[in-house]
């Protein structure tokens, strides 16, 4: 991807839209992993609520305005209509924390992406009460945020490394939050699939 | 434990297609979704709104409690799952008649975070709203954490008291000050014995030997606090009371309402056994039983079990429990 | 299929006592039996008095419809067993405020002998009694054998009209011809998806296979028509259906309450399912459904499956079946 | 027993006071083989439905009046009470059949036996609903007379014999009234339950 790979360069709603396609198309392939991970800790539903999610992403991707903050609302307000299971709901949180900083802007510098993910994650944890730490999301986001820190250049490779290092990090530990939360114990060894939802995404966007 | 149902992935969606057709003088579904269920009255303008949202698979909660005295709109998930946030602002903008809205809802991470994201929706379109969050299950968390703890059946309680208060014309303070009252002072706990089986998933959502229980399983299948064989009505009964009564003493002299709910295929019959114990066990304490509730108030489709809930009273709360009140599935005064 | 019970012998008697403890409003355990339940206000001098009775383990049928315009008195056997001779006398005699007391109850051999067995009792106090049994059950008997079929749900119907025309004062003559005539106008069908314990007996009443259900099984387990894999609710519904309008036509312009019954455990959201195909087959055929009634009316326990009945309405009969009436199970007006 | 055995003789009290006392020590050995086969048709609840009324009738048996005709009215009335299954209804009908034909009598002359118990059948017939010929305790009860019309003097075994070929008789036939008849199927080859009750009570009344 043009982004976010070997180059600092401007965001458009032309890469937000290529994004958009290349996850929709990698979460097709994934959804019943992740339906089955989400299985093994909570219902299910996980695969089928990206699907949901980008599928109407992709839908409405060629009509998102040039604005990338009224973009990213659009994106939220049309994530949070198909989809109510909580990484839906984080996912329209999310967006819509990015749209707040990004009104008025129809070209983002990449090196702005860590504090977007930033802002994300800490709108998703006041919304969901969850703690980076927790074993959810937000800790895979947060992962992200640092790498593109220290690695502006080579930035897909390095998230994307990243997360798999915090999925090694926490595969043995708790589940502290969620549906996962009640069945903690059976958690260990586990990955989240929250994260693994991420890595999908992040993995999505590396050039093939 | 086998289901009468077309598509599992319309069971939500013709679930309440039939209701509103049914009872099309208590329900209306909201022409912006099927998943929201409005009074034909609403909104009443210069009345606060009350609306509740939460998954299918519980009738009557939620959105058989939608009617006079009662609540005015609902959104409703898909079976044990929440509505979007989406659907939630469509029910409260039906909620909305000028005088503010109480989202007033039971205490899990899907509901709470759609309905803030719902409330955050609504605020830029002038609605003022307020929440409570009903977390009676005393089997969920202990007494120091009791926000964390799940809402159950005690939250058919403080529909009925926010809905009278609502209906009184108190305003969004107030209403929400005695929905919280309600709610604070409800508390509940369940045996399951079996489960049920969600229409998509296909397979029960717990499983329990023959001749076993457990003590404050949650109304998906969480986890409770005590697996033990099966025990008599009565030995149930006294475990169930003996734990609400250790998280919120009752004295001689209390007015308390008492709900004895079934899971869903517990039938009446050994609810009346239950309520027997239960009331002579308050009688002894010199406790006096208002308005008690015996039946099918929340339920998880066909789960086997039932669950007592004790709501401590006051003048204020009694007078608004007794007010009158009506909908498909109760009516009062 | 668990059982919240304490001794098996004593089930009908705790459940009875709990009732009664529960709703003093509503019912009152006669003085003479545990077994009797008589509404508070009876006899009302001058009124026709409405008797019933019938086995335990049916609620809100048979003891749940004694209040305000419904029925004045009822005995109560052990589950799935007739009440006493004497008990029924006792019951005849709480009704009796010197107009005549009928004795409205469902089509099972041994009520009738036992009823008539009581009538004769009372007879020699002067009590002067008629009776009406409810045969509803088109699944039961042929249309040429129809006197021969069992009581269902249909009865739900029968007690509220017979109990608003005592209510307006008719005389027994008028108040039996009514009640003759609802029975006569309600048919009724059940599908079976899975049994009841009866207590004592403490097995199931039949067994049915994982897919399997049963078109037809009676209230107690009594073989049905056809057993077949478990088909989807608009086919039941469908099946259901046709039975009864095979029996008694639905013209366009007729005007038909439909009640959608759970065994006990079929949840409310199955029954709306269900219930949203009957309202559509019967608009496509131009009838009018009056008065819905959609919930648990009669039951056996924690039986899975549904009944359907639908009931011929003429402007008389609508008028009572619209009359005000109250029981802890059923408000109306 | 006195009365049924090898002679005419005149029957009063003290031999429906024997008889019942008789019974009820019989029916406490055969309850339970008499509740598995109603179980086998029915509820299974036959023999207690026996004890119970022989139980209640052998209590008020030292307080049942001379006059028979009284004393079989309060027999029935206390059966009545006591129990609300098929055959315990049907037995208090039969009784108070035999009530009115017995007012004001304190002595039966036992050629009467016949008529009392036709009398009984007759009533049990119409409140039941049932014909001779329905594989029902009627049908024993009928041959008890038959027999008892052709051998006055030795009439307890006369019945026996009797009975014992009726259920012979009715054997491989359907069970046509009752809780049995929606099994009628599986009845073919099982005695009616009621018709052994019939046996029991018959075969108690034989001198030991
Ligand atoms: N409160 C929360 N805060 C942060 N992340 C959460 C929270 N709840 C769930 N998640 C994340 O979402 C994932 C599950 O998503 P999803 O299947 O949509 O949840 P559910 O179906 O239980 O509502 C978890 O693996 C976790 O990463
Ligand atoms: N309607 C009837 N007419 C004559 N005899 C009957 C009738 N119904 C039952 N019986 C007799 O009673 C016996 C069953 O008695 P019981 O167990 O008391 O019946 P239930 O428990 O079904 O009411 C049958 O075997 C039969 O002999
Ligand atoms: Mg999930
Ligand atoms: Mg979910
Ligand atoms: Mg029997
Ligand atoms: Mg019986």
């Amino acid at each position: 991807m043009r982004v976010l790979e070997g180059r600092l360069t401007m965001i458009t709603i032309v890469d937000v839209r290529d994004a958009i396609s290349r996850i929709q198309h990698q979460v097709q392939q994934t959804a019943d992993d992740l339906c089955a991970r989400d299985g093994q800790l909570g219902d299910g539903d996980l695969g089928i609520t990206l699907e949901k999610a980008f599928n109407r992403l992709a839908e409405i991707g060629p009509t998102l305005p040039e604005d990338l903050g009224k973009a990213f609302a659009a994106a939220a307000a049309a994530v949070s209509k198909v989809s109510s299971s909580s990484f839906g709901t984080l996912l329209a949180t999310g967006l819509l924390a990015a749209a707040k900083r990004s009104i008025g802007k129809t070209e983002l510098h990449s090196t702005a992406v860590p504090d977007l993910l930033r802002a994300a994650c800490q709108k998703m944890s006041e919304r969901g009460s969850a703690s980076l730490g927790d074993k959810t999301v937000l800790d895979a986001i947060d992962a992200a945020a640092r790498a593109l820190d220290s690695h502006p250049k080579d930035s897909v490779s390095a998230v994307i490394t990243a997360v798999d290092e915090t999925l090694s990090l926490f595969r043995d530990r708790q589940c502290k939050i969620g549906r996962a939360r009640i069945f903690s114990d059976r958690s260990i060894g586990l990955d989240d699939p929250g994260m693994v939802a991420f890595r999908v995404m992040v993995g999505a966007l590396k050039s093939s | 434990m086998k289901k009468l149902l077309n598509d599992p992935a319309a069971y939500a969606d013709e679930t309440l297609a039939g209701l509103c057709c049914a009872h099309p003088e208590f329900y209306r579904l909201s022409p912006e979704s099927p998943r929201v269920v409005v009074r034909p009255d609403s909104p009443v303008q210069g009345r606060v709104g009350i609306v509740t949202g939460g998954g299918s698979g519980h009738l009557p909660v939620f959105t058989g409690y939608v009617g006079r005295g009662l609540l005015n709109a609902c959104a409703i998930g898909d079976v044990f799952a929440s509505p979007s946030a989406d659907e939630m602002a469509i029910a409260m903008r039906a909620a909305n008649g000028g005088a503010g809205v109480l989202r007033l809802y039971g205490n899990y991470g899907g509901d709470i975070m759609n309905f803030e994201m719902a409330g955050e929706m609504v605020e830029l379109e002038d609605i003022t709203s307020s929440t409570v969050k009903v977390a009676d299950d005393v089997a969920s968390a202990s007494t120091a954490e009791r926000a964390k703890r799940r809402g159950v059946a005690g939250m058919v309680y403080a529909f009925k008291i926010a809905g009278a208060a609502a209906e009184k014309g108190f305003d969004l303070d107030k209403v929400t000050r005695v929905a919280q009252k309600a709610a604070d002072n409800a508390r509940s706990i369940g045996v399951a014995l079996s489960p049920c089986i969600v229409p998509k998933a296909g397979k029960p959502t717990f499983t329990l030997q023959e001749n076993e229980m457990e003590i404050g399983m949650g109304i998906h299948g969480e986890p409770g606090v005590r697996r033990s064989e099966l025990k008599p009505a009565n030995v149930v009964a006294d475990e169930m009371l003996d734990a609400i009564l250790s998280d919120g003493a009752v004295k001689g002299g209390d007015r308390v309402s008492v709900l004895v709910n079934s899971l869903g295929a517990t039938p009446l019959e050994e609810l009346y056994i239950l309520f027997a114990r239960v009331a002579d066990r308050l009688d002894k304490l010199g406790a006096q039983i208002v308005m008690p509730l015996v039946g099918r108030y929340a339920t998880s489709m066909e789960m086997t079990g039932a669950s007592l809930t004790v709501l401590i009273l006051d003048p204020e709360l009694e007078e608004l429990l007794r007010a009158p009140a009506e909908c498909a599935f109760w009516k009062v005064g």
